[in-house]
């Protein structure tokens, strides 16, 4: 059966550190952003939001929301909107892929994401002097003008294929893959694995009572889950349970 | 987008698709390539005058297409749309079948010459729209001039450069080259044929034209149609010359001057001209 | 039949026009793309074998276990080492960066301010040195160690001793209350007063472990004291907000609470300070009720071991007077009979030296004014939270020099005359000496990485022209390692994870070997039952705390805004980060830069300023720029700035914003601009 | 100066004049190629757009001109395909604009794009499931076949008519123009559609996502209405701006009438389906997504009012005062309805460009707004002074209105 990756993030956990988005970012030789970079026009394949319950001082309590490409299987609405076949889900993975080389930059995709993950390089690549010889080699820098996304560390994967098709093993093993922004997270809030192996901690987890999607009526259906046991984080999945939980906390 | 290209798919959409665009690339080359070859073909058969006059007449405005059943009086109102061939016309013949049109009136005819407002044509000759006229000689060609009216309008002569003997001439295409001081006319022949005698010393000239066997002065006016024409044609000037902007009038019945473009010289001449003499 | 030249056109046209109907033209085309990719003005990434090297990362003090991923030797990327269990933070993961830093210093090179530009102006290493003067018995030299406890350290008290009038100098903070270490794993209940306990205070692995703990609800507490709503308070349990700069009342009123005044061994002034201080009569000033503050002590006592934080990275350190009663009150609270805070046991001295023959650390702010002619700045990579002015005002008003040793051109190295630059993280062996508020003292060595930039000079020459005794930046590493070996105490922790007793590690070389490939020596403290010198209150400190109390008292309702400067405690400890850093203060909303105010939508109204204009910061002499951003999550009267260097300086070599330069709770005024 | 290659009998101004009106629009055109080599060269930094705002001025500007170059493609099928004479006088006009339009619109996506010399991958590897892929495919063809019905009206220069092998050419080509219109309207039909599939197919975007009927969503139908609604209003004010700066009469009333009802006919079909649309979108097409509708509108600058601007002022009242005879007849009202027509398309291409983007879709982002930068103003400026320059260029040498020289004579 083909793996079908995805992951499932502790918003309980998370404490907004940016490990995720800066190991992200060297594993996946993102450049530093230029001068007039702004959160807008920035590339950060994983990006920490902080959201709130949208109560005043002192009332005010809020969470930290790491937000990746969440891997849509269904309808995948960047796959779909792409003019010339950039983005294709892989069948062996689900893993949705950019391919940067095919991208024209007309950044419709950008448009179609619910998820706002997906970027754009407005300025041309640039490391200072000498940074490059810290470039992660299994990783290709992109052009200006491309889109850019969360591809769970596709470097990565392909390492432990080589490693497990140097052993002769036809499936790799899991330890072997593990995206940079889990093997960074410090509290370990992110799981990843294999979602149609119901033994793995990440189709347990997704399973699990605390566990909610993102924008999931949608109908894209993420792969990357969320838990919090706080209603009015799991409220934040989208804007018509985020208005129920307010008219049931206003009583 | 090809079979051969990576990322190819077979599947129905896919297909339906770009065989769509495809069939859309070819119309659209086919008509192009089309229009070629058509235009080349046309070219070849019936040479630039003929096309010429083809595309010229469409853009003539609908007063100017009058059609001459109509300045006769024989109908209220018709427009031609035969390009003025009233040869291969069913509607002239039906007229002509009539036996009371003037259209059917020899030429050669014993009134006398019409007059309107002082422009005076002769009626045994046969007159082209664009004013020029064809008089059968004893010998069985036509003599070929310019109408009195155009005389006007041209004014005084500077040369005249006539198609060599032995060229061919075609209805409605230009074929006399006037220069005066207010620039270069050209006046359309009125008939097929080909050119027997020609010359011109100054502002004096004579063309004979020996007619093509197989055409006719079917579409040329004569007799009774000259004068609703000249009138017709009169008018058409007045539009012309008040469309320039410059106070030169006729409308109050005034006959034309000797030399017109003597009488206004700041006028471009060379477009009422085209306009008058239909040039394509 | 012949063949005409007008048949091998024709034929070549057709040759043409048949090829575009072969795969041939579009195949290359298609490849146009690839080939746009690998432009020249793309980087290239590098080629070569692949190791990985076991290491620490030496870029602050606390020495995380890294595991370097090299490409043809050169790092590409760091990671925790697995096994270890203790994960990095962000600056952690792109240490391997700062070795490119853009503002990095060729070479030795002199400084000049030419308005509000920095100019450098190279020199030879020989010309550097004989700029240097003499020191002897009437000039004397301050050396600044913001990274005590390395073998360079001891080498420079040794120096320092030999010249009587000349300083060994720390940070102040390093002098004091990094005396003792916290136990945070063993404490119930935890109040951080005004300190990012769960942002950067500690090591990365510490503060995952009290998330860890918090998460499977084992009864861990944490409450947050803090004028604004910092991370921390976030992230807490309870979030108190109280005004800014009212920490040492909250303290005393705590210690009030506790009974402190009946401890025999308080100093009387203290003990009436304590005794007068009743929650009614500070709640008003510190901005909470009575109620309030009593229900926090009873937090704190309701299940312990208790431990209460203040402060802690340099910057945001409220000052020494509310860090002693901090240690006062959880000594009150009992952690010190429980061994919830610790004295932290110090370094062994390098092997040839003896303990009594160094100098003692002077904290910086007592080192007396117009003092020292010649200063050396060295750690100055390492923390960068000391002001210039704390180092300026030593200075000798004639011909005095100030040297920084800093790699790169930051921070204190903007304002020296002279910089002799060191070598970048993992460039030569570097030392981590422990996290500052841990209950152990630790010593690692990281591996050098990178080649060595030339131009870099180690710190131990500097002294050796000084002291005319040099000796080899490893040879000083290995004496340290062979000193710690020495005392037999302690046990090393190696990459995996095991531990082994020192006493079992058969010798220095040894030791030495184990260290280099990513172990760690650590050694726990005792409790801290009996009295810490540096924290105990003397006269003069319990007047200036009685003094600040009625201050407070009485500015009770000023009308102007406080300053809250809140830090991500990383930074402070890190004058310079990775180019990378920009994801997280530019290209992310998750750590605003130090032109970010923020305020609440009653004050931006009130002071006229909208969300995201630029306005107007005064606070006395000190003025800057802000970017005002309108928050929900902040009390009205306060402006919220981000403290320690600017994180994205990497640009440009100005000294840091003006949030360092303010302290907590000063008043403000945010005009439009 | 000029004269030779001014058509016969059409009074044009002096060259001078012309200078005086070209220059300006050309220091224009010059401004915007610097802006747009700006970010050619430099990137696309140089723009105000963003990762949130993916698409700015450009794509809703170019959304709005192609609707209103719909007059060549509706125009050209009701008067080749549909025999509607009455339309001829307006047909070469129509033409032009449709041709300056939908290559300005084509000139700006190259600029738009990051990455312009790939943008030919697109035919390569078609993702047919693509809306754009749709629009490439058809812009593409019917810029073509605009350029070949450009190439008649040309050709009738009085200069190139002389070329015996362009005339006939022109002659010929000109008999086929029914198979090119049918191919035009062809291709239009789709791409006015396609481009409203845009943001219909976004099911991240429920703002904007719609319904599918076949596999189209409604809003590529709407388009399609929509745009034949805009196509003849457009040419009515064009032609009547052209009346007014040349001080000459080019159309007889008795065309722009035609296009007057053709306009609000089609106005009054599209409105009706987008009544239908938006109100099977708000119970529940978008309560379904997870979003209720009226949170749409609840910010100060995007409120509910802007939906009633344009289905009431900018539609309905247009709508009638183009259906009622009366209305239509007068002058005045007649330009006033096609200007409100056209208002209420530019309105809905606004709406569902750039408040698509400016709402944020999950719960903790910020509603963003955005204002693009002079690069962006200057780009499409040049555009608009390039369709100026070439529409005074084809007016002064080339015979736009048939009808002129008749309506200068009566």
């Amino acid at each position: 059966m083909p793996a079908r990756y995805g992951m499932v993030i502790d918003l309980d956990r998370c404490t907004g550190c940016g490990n995720c988005t800066v190991a992200c970012a060297v594993e996946n030789n993102i450049p530093p952003g230029p001068p007039g970079v702004t959160d807008r026009t920035g590339i950060t394949w994983m990006r920490v939001y902080e959201a709130d319950n949208g109560e005043g001082f002192p009332e005010t309590q809020s969470a930290f929301v790491p937000v990746m490409c969440m891997q849509c299987e269904e309808h995948t609405p960047c796959v779909s909107v792409c003019p010339q076949n950039a983005v294709e889900v892989d069948p062996e993975t689900g893993i949705v892929g950019q391919i940067p080389e095919r991208c024209l930059g007309c950044r419709y995709c950008m448009a179609a994401c619910p998820y706002h993950a997906r970027y754009f390089n407005w300025w041309d690549p640039k490391w200072p002097e000498g940074m490059e010889k810290t470039l992660n080699p299994d990783v290709s820098p992109r052009m200006r003008g491309v889109a850019e996304k969360c591809n769970f560390c596709h470097g990565r994967l392909h390492t432990a294929r080589e490693k497990a098709a140097a052993a002769g093993n036809a499936a790799i093993d899991p330890a072997d893959y593990v995206p940079a922004c889990v093997e960074s997270c410090p509290t370990q809030a992110i799981v990843f694995g294999d979602l149609n192996d119901p033994a793995s901690e990440v189709a347990k987890l997704s399973r699990d009572e605390r566990a909610f999607r993102f924008l999931s009526r949608l109908g894209t259906e993420p792969k990357v889950s969320y838990l919090s046991s706080r209603a009015w984080v799991r409220s934040l999945a989208d804007r018509v349970l985020a208005r129920d939980q307010k008219e049931e906390a206003r009583g | 987008m090809l079979p051969w290209v990576y990322e190819f798919q077979w599947n129905a959409f896919h297909i339906t698709f770009l065989l769509i665009f495809f069939t859309v690339a070819v119309v659209v080359a086919t008509t192009v390539v089309r229009a070629i070859v058509r235009s080349n073909r046309r070219l070849a058969r019936e040479g630039h005058a003929r096309v010429s006059w083809h595309s010229a007449f469409e853009e003539l405005p609908a007063s100017t297409r009058v059609c001459r059943h109509q300045m006769s009086g024989e109908v209220r109102q018709r427009t031609c749309v035969n390009e003025f061939a009233c040869a291969d016309c069913p509607e002239h013949q039906r007229y002509l079948a009539s036996g009371q049109s003037p259209s059917s009136s020899r030429p050669l005819s014993f009134t006398p010459a019409v007059t309107v407002s002082g422009i005076q044509l002769p009626t045994d000759r046969y007159y082209d729209r664009g004013h020029t006229w064809a008089r059968i000689e004893p010998d069985g060609t036509f003599s070929v001039g310019v109408d009195e009216l155009g005389r006007r309008l041209l004014g005084p002569v500077e040369s005249v450069e006539l198609p060599p003997i032995g060229t061919k001439v075609a209805t409605h295409a230009p074929a006399i080259r006037i220069t005066t001081k207010h620039g270069l006319a050209m006046l359309r022949s009125p008939i097929d044929g080909e050119v027997t005698y020609a010359c011109a010393e100054g502002d004096r000239w004579k063309m004979k034209v020996k007619m093509d066997p197989q055409s006719s002065v079917a579409h040329l006016l004569r007799g009774p149609e000259i004068g609703p024409w000249l009138t017709r044609e009169l008018e058409r000037l007045q539009m012309t010359l008040s469309d320039q902007k410059v106070g030169f009038s006729l409308a109050d019945g005034g006959v034309p001057v000797e030399s017109m473009p003597d009488a206004a010289p700041k006028k471009d001449w060379e477009a009422v001209w085209g306009e008058m003499f239909l040039e394509a | 039949m012949p063949l005409t030249r007008r048949d091998i056109l024709r034929f070549a046209g057709a040759a043409t026009a048949g090829i575009v109907f072969s795969p041939l033209p579009w195949k290359m085309l298609d490849d146009v793309a690839i080939w746009t990719q690998t432009g020249p003005w793309i980087p290239k990434v590098p080629r070569g074998p692949i190791s990985h090297v076991p290491s620490i990362c030496s870029v602050c003090p606390a020495g995380c276990p890294v595991t370097a991923r090299c490409v043809a030797g050169v790092p590409s990327s760091l990671r925790a080492a697995s096994g270890s269990g203790q994960p990095l933070c962000p600056i952690g993961l792109t240490g391997h960066h700062l070795a490119y830093h853009p503002l990095r210093v060729a070479g030795p090179c002199l400084v000049e301010h030419r308005g509000e530009k920095v100019l450098t102006t190279s020199l030879s290493l020989d010309e550097a040195l004989r700029r240097l003067p003499s020191v002897d018995g009437d000039r004397s030299v301050m050396i600044v160690d913001q990274r005590p406890g390395r073998a360079i350290s001891d080498r420079y008290r040794a120096f320092v001793r030999q010249h009587p009038g000349s300083f060994y100098a720390v940070p102040d903070d390093d002098a004091s209350m990094r005396t003792v270490g916290y136990d945070l794993e063993r404490a119930h209940t935890i109040l951080a007063v005004s300190t990012p306990l769960l942002d950067g205070w500690t090591t990365p692995a510490r503060t995952a472990r009290l998330i860890e703990r918090r998460s499977k609800n084992d009864g861990l507490r944490i409450l947050a004291a803090d004028a604004a709503r910092s991370r921390t308070a976030t992230l807490a349990d309870r979030w108190m907000p109280i005004r800014p700069g009212s920490e040492a009342a909250l303290l005393v009123a705590l210690l009030h609470l506790a009974h402190a005044h009946r401890q025999p061994d308080m100093t009387p002034s203290m003990r009436a300070i304590i005794e007068r201080t009743t929650p009614e009569r500070v709640a008003a000033a510190i901005g909470v009720t009575p109620v309030q503050l009593r229900h926090v002590y009873e937090k704190l006592t309701e299940r312990g071991p208790s431990l209460v934080v203040v402060g802690g990275d340099g910057s945001n350190s409220v000052d020494a007077e509310t860090d002693r009663l901090a240690f006062q009150l959880n000594r009150a609270l009992g952690a010190a009979s429980n061994g919830a805070i610790r004295q932290r046991p110090a370094i062994p001295v390098s092997e040839g030296l003896r303990e009594r023959d160094l100098a003692v650390a002077t904290p910086l702010s007592s080192v007396p004014d117009a003092s020292v002619a010649l200063v050396i700045i060295d750690g100055d990579e390492g923390t960068c939270h000391l002001s210039w002015e704390s180092i300026v005002r030593t200075l000798h008003p004639g011909a005095s020099i100030v040297v920084s040793l800093s790699p790169v051109l930051t921070a204190l190295a903007s304002h020296a005359d002279l910089i002799i630059p060191s070598p970048a993280p993992f460039e030569s062996f570097g030392e981590a000496t422990g996290d500052g508020t841990d209950i152990a003292c630790r010593y690692g060595v990281s591996r050098p990485l990178h080649p060595r930039r030339p131009g870099s000079v180690d710190p131990e020459l500097v002294l050796g022209h000084l002291s005319g005794q040099v000796i080899e930046h490893e040879a000083a590493l290995r004496d340290k390692v062979a000193g710690i070996w020495a005392s037999r105490r302690g046990q090393i922790r190696t990459p995996d994870g095991s531990t082994t007793n020192l006493t079992s590690v058969e010798g220095a070389g040894s030791l030495w070997t184990a260290l280099s490939e990513g172990a760690v020596w650590t050694l726990e403290g005792a409790p801290a039952s009996a009295s810490v010198r540096a924290l105990e209150s003397d006269a003069s400190a319990t007047d200036r705390l009685a003094a600040r109390l009625s201050e407070l008292a009485a500015g009770g309702a000023t009308s102007t805004i406080a300053v809250v400067p809140t830090t991500w405690a990383p930074v402070t400890s890190c004058s310079r980060l990775s180019p990378l850093m920009t994801k997280l203060y530019q290209e992310s909303g998750l750590r605003p830069t130090s032109e970010v105010a923020a305020v609440a939508p009653a004050t931006a109204h009130a002071c006229g300023v909208e969300d995201g204009a630029v306005a107007e910061l005064r606070a006395g002499e000190q003025s800057s720029k802000v970017k005002v951003r309108v928050s929900d999550s902040l009390a009205p009267g306060m402006v919220q700035l981000s403290a320690g260097p600017d994180p994205v300086g990497f640009r440009s070599p100005e000294p840091p914003a003006v949030a360092n330069a303010l302290p907590r709770g000063r008043a403000a005024e945010l005009r439009k601009s | 100066m000029d004269s030779q290659w001014i058509p016969r009998g059409l009074q044009r101004t002096s060259f001078p004049r012309f200078l005086a009106w070209i220059l300006p629009w050309a220091g224009l055109l010059a401004w915007g190629l610097f802006g747009a080599a700006l970010c050619l060269i430099e990137g696309l930094n140089q723009t105000n757009m963003d990762n949130r705002f993916a698409f700015g001025l450009w794509i809703y500007l170019d959304l709005t001109i192609i609707a209103f170059g719909a007059g060549a493609f509706f125009t050209g099928f009701l008067l080749y395909l549909l025999r509607r004479e009455a339309l001829r006088p307006v047909i070469n006009s129509a033409v032009v604009l449709g041709l300056i339009c939908y290559s300005g619109a084509i000139i700006v996506l190259m600029v738009d794009v990051g990455q312009p010399l790939r943008a030919w991958f697109t035919f390569w590897h078609p993702n047919t499931h693509s809306m754009l892929t749709e629009v490439t495919f058809c812009l593409t063809c019917y810029l073509t076949v605009l350029l070949i019905e450009y190439v008649p009206v040309l050709l009738k220069n009085r200069q190139f008519r002389r070329i015996p092998k362009m005339l006939v050419f022109e002659f010929e080509l000109h008999k086929l123009m029914p198979i090119l219109a049918g191919v035009g309207a062809f291709l239009s039909f789709f791409h006015q559609g396609s481009l409203g599939g845009l943001y219909g197919v976004m099911q991240g975007r429920p703002f904007a996502f719609r319904e599918a009927i076949g596999i189209w969503p409604t809003t590529f139908f709407l388009f399609i209405l929509s745009a034949m609604a805009a196509g003849p209003s457009f040419l009515i004010v064009t032609t009547r701006l052209v009346e007014s700066l040349t001080k000459k009469r080019l159309v007889d009333d008795r065309a722009l009438r035609t296009l007057g009802r053709i306009s609000g006919f089609m106005l009054a079909g599209y409105l009706a389906l987008k009544a239908i649309d938006t109100l099977v979108w708000i119970n529940a097409t978008s309560p379904g997504a997870g979003f209720p509708a009226y949170e749409y509108y609840e910010r100060a600058s995007f409120g509910t009012w802007i939906l009633f601007l344009e289905i009431g002022v900018f539609g309905v009242l247009p709508a009638l005062l183009l259906l009622s005879r009366h209305t239509r007849e007068h002058r005045g009202w007649l330009l006033t309805a096609a200007g409100l027509v056209l208002s209420g398309i530019a309105l809905n291409r606004f709406v569902l460009t750039i408040q698509t983007l400016a709402l944020p879709t999950l719960t903790f982002d910020p509603f963003l707004s955005y204002v693009p930068s002079w690069q962006e103003v200057a780009t499409f400026t040049a555009v608009v002074a390039y369709g100026v320059l070439l529409y005074s260029l084809s007016y002064r040498y080339l015979p736009l209105f048939p009808q002129e020289r008749e309506l200068a004579q009566s």
